[in-house]
């Protein structure tokens, strides 16, 4: 067992461990700082997969922004008289049945299919070139073949949802 | 290209719109000169090729050389092995022009006798003009998907027409109409569609024009739900469902007492003078003209569906108290002769193709006969109804009193309906049972029965309501105005004048139909039967 | 040996199971939201495994996945922004930011 | 002189002129001028008027206080049964079961208490109307004469021509002609048509004055039409113009006993509303038409034409049965018209019309269409087709005439009498018309009988314009010598219809006995003599009881005991001039038919001068057995209502007498197996289809319907609006997917 191998081993129990808590935790506080906690945990997984720049925006965009912006809308929205923050449903047996339905049938069907569960070979591979440049160019070059406009439309979407969310947050 | 037909077709519909943008005030003068425009414009379709010709009637045309054409590609894809070709294809022979005329004609009055309509007039006479654009539409579309098409758009104004402007049970009534109609024309969608593809896989050509469709038969088996069928029966059957709705064949016309009863009075008129003559129109056009050796198979049933129609109708009607649901119950009747007429065209039998002829030509002219008097019927129970508000038979008595005008053109219509000769109803049925009874003996036997339960019906309500001594509830009730009399008038002479000469009108029908009994007897002789 | 493909693959597919059951049977809409971003997550996860374990060699081909979870990173950001303004919207009007009682969406 | 036969059609063109001249132009003056009169002569009497309407409706009734739907259906319920006296009590009792009904009665009687009685003149040009109309009937006659004149001699023309007009309609080898044809049948028919129709016009201007002023142009108009289409019928080429012409007689005839359509039933009268009767009579023949229709079909899907001279070339080598079946088919029509045996219920209560039109369509003209028909396909009844054709015919007829003459023997209702007494003469007819070898002796009966009949029903006209619309005998009585210019030609048509020797009833009648006995049938012997034995009986007693009676002159012959309430008056010379002229043909119209003189009917009507002329009935000695019965009716008849010796009921005090009397006097309860047939035979079916519409069919519409509702509001409840559900919906979708997808793809194998 490899270096790689353990780490990816820690990673995961953190990852699905913290996921859990996310789920399962009385306190929608600590579900929360759970949930920085996977993405901490998600962005090394990148780190393993030798996808630094995502790992880098990870951090960035979700344990840093998305988790801040969380934790204030539940500050805002906190209920102070309520002991359990974050209650379940009445359908939660059902949604728990589903869940791991879904979670046997995929995990089974990875399991038999020939070309991912012999897979072995088709390791992830390790990097030799840095991939940061290469997703630069993919990204933004306007000569080469590129998600230049893709891109675009997504920072439009990115200006649509902020005006957007000022607009609906705003206080009439 | 003459842009005739578009112009009949899309003026309505021009008129809508202005009528809809012009001031309320305005509306029913802007929509009686727009339907008065397109009725001028109609009786070209007649005057103009008698005028080009000389008075030679063989210019019509049939089906596969009509006289007026207007034709542009529009829609044709081909993926893969898939081609849908759907022409803007627009044709009147004499049957249509026949058609398209009684339809300009109608809801050119009934624009006049909608004096009555208060409530969103604007909107009223817009639907109105839609609806003529969606039944002109059918009468001369030459397409079989644009003639789908138009059979769609004719529905919308008519249920929007009896759900807004109807009686007490116009929303019952207008989803019933709706739902009959509607199932009728998804099955007919399905035979269409069967039609094209198979023929198209059968002659490599795919195409749903009329010229094409007329020429060339479907032939061979197909199998359903491990039945196995001659295609054209099936087609056949596919597409005359939604006739058989239409028509309305028993047991398919319940639709037609309620939406009769619960429609304002124009729109019964249109209801009962157009709508219904589109599903005979339409049997006739295409079922017969298309599937001959389906229609021949099925000849039997037909007759005797057709039949049953003349007996029942004629029995509900004698015990309705609801004068306009005695009416709607005397137009099953009275449609039940063109069923009989076509099963007797299509039936078996050869022996004289004059007799046939007269069969189908006595169905066509049920269609104008049935429009017209069936209009004037319907006028005449309006007139009543905006006096009375009842429609009760019995709820009358001796109003000829104080009616004696409404009485005169009101028993008129009902002598027409009877079938009084010199008048166009004894035509049409006169041929229907001469032309048929070599055919159907038997049943032409049974359904001659109908002359009978006829004269009942309608002496019994003229009796009841009309005669006797006047019920002196009644005693402030008015004649009808000269503005009511108006259509009742045009209609009552032009009924008197096909009944007198009825030679022009099957002028106009005879190579259209003579083409038809062509096209039956080919079909017949080539499956040997 | 670990980290192959499959690995990452049941990992991705475990959250997001976990993610779907948090935002199916959780009542705070916050909470819900936090499923969603577990289900995003686990996404991301399989895409960038798939991109790592790709043989593709024409340009760019190995870094597609990569491209995928940048795009679904700024849209989840965009989401979170406004579906976080809506919750707080719905608070302020309904003192309530239970899913249950919001059931708005028939006829 | 043959323009008068090769351009026939002037005969009808002339009342169609006045026709459409008295609708179109004279009608409309007519109304326009008389609601401006109404309104000068309003406002004068104004106020006064409307007091009294007012006060009187408020009397009797208030609008309110009358359901109006059981108000029609309450005199709908009184005419159904009004011809059946025996249930008369019954039907007044179900009317009067709702308080609508009740009121409907009530008012039903007030009016036949008080009838209505228009008051003041017809217009200028309602009398305009009626010379227009006299004037058109006056040159159709004129022509029809000269027709008849220009026949006279000429072989070629007996035989016939055909008139071509137009082609209606041609489908290749068939066409539909609209042709006249005239032969000697057709100049016979339209003489006798045109001069009753003439007569009965000029006699109606003062009948209509006084009985419906309103009407006046109205009616001269509708006289014009049926004399137009009753033309059409008689100068019919073919089987379709004889069934345009056929029908459009019955809607005349609709029409015109409709006439006085205001009138409420009269209860106690045992009189349907004129209304009530006009749909009968309608009805019925349509019944008739129904089977008349059929056989055409038959003839015209075995020949492919209509026309009547072609029609026998073409059916060469047909099948005899099938023949058979079409003429006993075609037959129906004419029993229908012609008021035969079972289809005669319409007659009687046709007699609500004005009597002029009793007279020119009840009795002279449309009922003998049937005859005319029959006599028109003689060939195909005694050539074509087999014995039995002719078989139905005469033994429908044989029966009829002694059925309705039982009937008339009790009827106190003088138009009834009239009216079973034709039913009984077209029985003869048709008897001729079977048993003869040609169509003359049921002619020649038509002939005469036109002619005297008009001329009985003309007079009772007349003396019911003198008894201001008394129908009942009993309250008559010794009018003889009040209107002796009425009672006359009465006396000599009376006479004539009893078959008293020299007149022309005599001849005719006689001449269809012999034929009977010629023919070598016993049984229509026996039924044609009783049947004479009765007329001659019947006819007196009416002739008696209304003009005659104990006290009168000759025995009670002339005068008598007036037992009636209302004063005579005599009438003008519009009413008594036509029956005058009309007594001429009574009297002497047999002499056509009387060999010793030359009269040849017989050649002259089948056109062949060969034909042997109708045997001197002087020389056969049966002809005495029937003069005998004749005289012998004449004398019961004058014992029992002229001197009285014999009392009235000294036949009906034994109780089978009564029995009979009763069952006679019910007319043999056929209206009422009618009315049970149409109320338990049609209507049950129209019913049954009703119910069968609302509940079967439109069970299984809103069925489906509310099938189709139910599952949606179920499913409607799976629409929580929570996302979440929808959530679980679509994943636990997507699980199932999976599943299967699972299942299928590697348990499957």
């Amino acid at each position: 067992m490899d270096l790689a191998s353990i780490s990816f081993l820690i990673l995961a129990a953190i990852l699905v461990g913290s996921a859990l808590a996310v789920v399962l935790m009385n306190n929608i506080v600590r579900a929360a700082l759970f949930l920085a906690a996977l993405f901490g945990a998600a962005s090394g997984i990148y780190v393993l997969l030798n996808a630094d720049f995502i790992a880098i925006v990870q951090i960035l965009v979700y344990a840093g922004a998305v988790t801040i912006l969380i934790l204030f809308s539940i500050m805002l929205t906190q209920n102070p008289n309520s002991k359990n923050s974050n209650p379940g449903n009445h359908q939660w047996v059902i949604a728990a049945l589903i869940a791991l339905g879904l979670c046997a049938a995929i995990v089974f069907s990875f399991a038999q299919n020939s070309a991912i569960a012999n897979g072995a070979g088709n390791a992830v591979t390790a990097a030799s070139t840095n991939n940061t440049v290469v997703i630069g160019n993919l990204l933004y070059s306007p000569t080469t073949y590129s998600y230049v406009l893709p891109f675009e439309i997504a920072s439009l979407v990115l200006l649509v949802a902020i005006v957007g969310a000022i607009v609906i947050g705003r206080e009439d | 290209m003459s842009w005739l037909l578009t112009i009949l077709v899309f003026l309505p519909t021009v008129g809508a719109l202005a009528v809809m943008a012009a001031p309320r005030g305005l509306s029913r003068w802007l929509s009686a000169v727009f339907t008065g425009v397109v009725f001028l414009l109609s009786t070209w379709l007649y005057i103009g090729p008698m005028i080009s010709s000389g008075g030679n009637a063989a210019v019509f045309g049939n089906v596969s050389h009509p006289y007026w054409v207007d034709q542009a590609p529009w829609i044709n894809v081909a993926i893969g092995s898939l081609q849908l070709k759907i022409d803007y294809h627009l044709g009147a022979d004499g049957l249509s022009i026949f058609m398209l005329i009684l339809n300009a004609l109608l809801t050119f009055l009934a624009v006049l006798g909608s004096g009555n309509i208060s409530k969103r007039q604007r909107e009223y006479m817009a639907l109105l003009l839609l609806l003529e654009t969606g039944v002109m539409g059918v009468f001369c579309a030459f397409d079989l998907y644009l003639f789908w098409l138009f059979w769609e758009i004719e529905l919308i104004p008519m249920f929007l027409l009896i759900a807004v402007w109807g009686g007490q049970r116009r929303e019952y009534a207008a989803w019933k109409f709706v739902i009959y109609t509607v199932l009728g024309s998804a099955v007919m969608l399905a035979g269409i569609l069967l039609l094209y593809f198979n023929l198209g896989s059968q002659t490599g050509v795919y195409s749903a024009s009329f010229n094409w469709l007329a020429t060339h038969h479907v032939s061979g088996n197909l199998t359903v739900l491990g039945l196995t069928m001659s295609s054209q029966l099936i087609i056949f059957l596919l597409i005359y469902t939604a006739f058989a709705i239409k028509l309305p064949m028993f047991p398919f016309h319940t639709w037609l007492p309620d939406a009769h009863t619960e429609a304002p009075t124009a729109v019964s008129v249109l209801l009962a003078g157009i709508l219904l003559k589109m599903g005979a129109y339409g049997l006739i056009r295409i079922c017969v003209d298309f599937m001959p050796s389906g229609a021949h198979q099925f000849a039997w049933p037909l007759a005797i569906l057709g039949v049953i129609n003349m007996v029942y109708g004629g029995l509900c009607s004698l015990v309705q108290s609801d004068m306009k649901k005695m009416i709607a119950y005397s137009s099953v009747s009275h449609m039940g002769y063109v069923i009989l007429g076509v099963a007797a065209a299509v039936g078996p039998g050869a022996t004289n193709p004059a007799f046939k002829e007269a069969a189908l030509t006595g169905a066509a002219l049920q269609m104008f006969t049935h429009g017209t008097i069936t209009a004037m019927l319907f006028f005449s129970v309006g007139v009543l109804y905006d006096r009375a508000h009842l429609r009760d038979i019995n709820a009358f008595g001796g109003l000829q009193a104080k009616m004696p005008r409404l009485t005169w053109i009101y028993s008129f219509a009902v002598l027409a309906s009877l079938g009084l000769p010199g008048l166009s109803g004894f035509v049409a049925e006169y041929l229907v049972y001469t032309g048929s009874f070599s055919t159907f003996p038997i049943l032409v036997g049974v359904a001659a029965f109908t002359v009978i339960i006829t004269a009942g019906y309608l002496l019994w309500m003229l009796k009841r309501s009309f005669f006797g001594p006047l019920n002196p509830k009644w005693n402030g009730i008015t004649d009808a105005s000269i503005l009511e009399m108006t259509p009742l008038i045009t209609l009552a002479v032009l009924v008197l004048f096909v009944g007198v000469f009825p030679q022009f009108m099957i002028n106009l029908l005879h190579p259209s139909l003579n083409n038809i009994i062509q096209t039956i007897s080919g079909a017949v002789t080539a499956s040997g039967r | 040996m670990l980290l192959t493909l499959n690995s990452f693959l049941i990992l991705g597919a475990v959250l997001f199971c976990i993610g779907l059951f948090g935002a199916l049977s959780k009542r705070n809409a916050v909470s819900v939201l936090m499923g969603i971003e577990i289900m995003l997550n686990a996404v991301n996860i399989t895409l960038v495994a798939f991109a790592s374990s790709s043989t593709g060699t024409a340009h760019g081909a190995r870094l597609t996945g990569q491209i995928f979870a940048i795009f679904i990173i700024t849209v989840a950001a965009a989401e979170a922004a406004v579906a976080l303004a809506m919750i707080i919207a719905i608070y302020r009007r309904r003192n309530s930011v239970d899913v249950s009682e919001i059931n708005m969406m028939k006829w | 002189m043959d323009i008068f036969v090769r351009d026939i059609w002037v005969i009808p063109l002339l009342p169609l002129i006045a026709l459409v001249l008295n609708l179109f132009l004279i009608r409309p003056l007519d109304v326009a001028y008389r609601d401006r009169a109404a309104s000068h002569a309003g406002a004068a009497h104004d106020s006064h008027a409307d007091h009294s309407e007012h006060s009187s409706s408020e009397a009797h009734y208030t609008a309110e206080e009358l359901i109006e739907s059981s108000y029609v259906s309450a005199i709908d319920t009184v005419d159904g049964h009004i011809d059946t006296p025996a249930a008369m009590p019954h039907a007044l009792q179900t009317a009067q079961q709702t308080s609508g009904g009740k009121q409907a009665v009530a008012l039903m009687r007030q009016w036949e208490q008080h009838p209505e009685h228009p008051h003041g003149q017809p217009t200028v040009y309602a009398r305009l109307a009626g010379f227009v109309g006299i004037a058109g009937m006056f040159g159709s006659f004129a022509w029809a004469i000269g027709a008849l004149f220009a026949m006279f001699g000429n072989t070629a023309l007996q035989k016939g021509i055909t008139i071509p007009l137009y082609n209606w309609l041609t489908f290749g080898s068939i066409s539909y002609h609209v042709n006249f044809y005239a032969d000697s049948l057709t100049v016979v028919m339209l003489v006798v048509v045109t001069a009753v129709s003439l007569l009965v016009q000029f006699y109606s201007q003062e009948y209509i004055e006084s009985e419906e002023p309103r009407g006046y142009a109205r009616f001269f108009a509708w006289l014009s039409l049926f004399a137009i289409s009753m033309m059409i019928l008689t100068l019919s080429a073919n089987f379709l113009m004889i069934f345009i012409g056929w029908e459009l007689v019955g809607v005349s005839s609709y029409l015109l006993i409709g006439f006085l359509g205001k009138d409420a039933p009269k209860i106690d009268g045992g009189r349907p509303s004129p209304s009530a009767a006009a749909l009968k009579a309608f009805v019925t023949n349509r019944v008739g038409d129904f089977g008349f229709l059929i056989g055409i079909m038959i003839l015209f899907a075995q020949t492919g034409t209509f026309t009547f001279t072609e029609i026998p070339q073409k059916l060469q080598g047909t099948d005899v049965t099938l023949i058979t079946a079409a003429m006993i088919l075609v037959f129906c029509g004419a029993v229908g018209k012609s008021a035969q045996f079972p289809l005669h219920v319409w007659l009687p209560d046709a007699m609500e019309g004005p009597t002029p039109v009793s007279a020119l369509i009840h009795a002279a003209t449309m009922v003998a269409a049937g005859v005319y028909l029959v006599a028109r396909t003689f060939l195909l009844f005694h050539s074509f087709a087999g014995p039995q054709a002719a078989m139905v015919v005469a033994y429908t007829g044989g029966f009829t005439a002694l059925f309705a003459a039982l009937i008339a023997m009790v009827q106190v209702d003088l138009k009834r009498v009239l009216a079973y007494s034709t039913i009984s003469q077209l029985g003869y007819m048709f008897v001729g018309l079977g048993v003869a070898g040609t169509d003359g002796p049921g002619m020649f009966h038509l002939m005469t009988h036109a002619f005297f009949k008009a001329l009985l029903f003309l007079g009772s006209g007349g003396v019911l314009h003198a008894l201001s619309g008394q129908q009942n005998m009993r309250k008559m009585g010794g009018l003889a010598a009040k209107i002796p210019l009425v009672a006359f030609p009465v006396l000599l048509a009376t006479l004539s219809i009893s078959g008293v020797p020299f007149l022309s009833g005599f001849f005719s009648k006689d001449e269809i006995i012999a034929q009977t006995l010629a023919h070598g049938d016993i049984a229509l012997y026996v039924i044609t003599v009783l049947t004479a034995f009765l007329t001659a009986f019947y006819m007196f007693r009416a002739w008696f009881l209304t003009f005659g009676g104990k006290g009168g002159a000759f025995g009670g012959l002339w005068g008598g005991k007036y037992r009636g309430d209302v004063h005579p008056h005599a009438p003008g010379m519009r009413i008594w001039l036509p029956l005058m002229l009309l007594a001429i043909p009574t009297v002497f119209a047999g002499y056509w038919g009387f060999a010793p003189l030359g009269g040849n009917f017989n050649a002259f009507i089948t056109g062949n001068p060969a034909a042997a002329p109708f045997d001197n009935p002087f020389v056969d000695p049966m002809t005495y057995v029937s003069i005998t019965l004749a005289f012998l009716g004449i004398g019961i008849a004058w014992l029992m209502y002229g001197m009285e010796v014999i009392p009235a009921d000294a036949l009906t005090r034994n109780p089978i007498g009564k029995g009979l009397h009763a069952l006679f006097f019910n007319k043999f309860y056929v209206d009422e197996l009618y009315m049970a047939l149409i109320r338990f035979g049609i209507f049950l079916f129209a019913k049954i289809a009703v119910s069968f519409d609302k509940y079967v069919i439109d069970g299984i519409i809103n069925g489906i319907g509310s099938g189709v509702l139910g599952i949606g509001r179920g499913l409607r409840k799976a629409e929580t609006g929570r996302l979440q559900n929808y959530g679980a919906a679509f994943f636990g979708g997507a699980l199932i997917i999976a599943a299967a997808f699972i299942a299928v793809v590697y348990f499957g194998k």
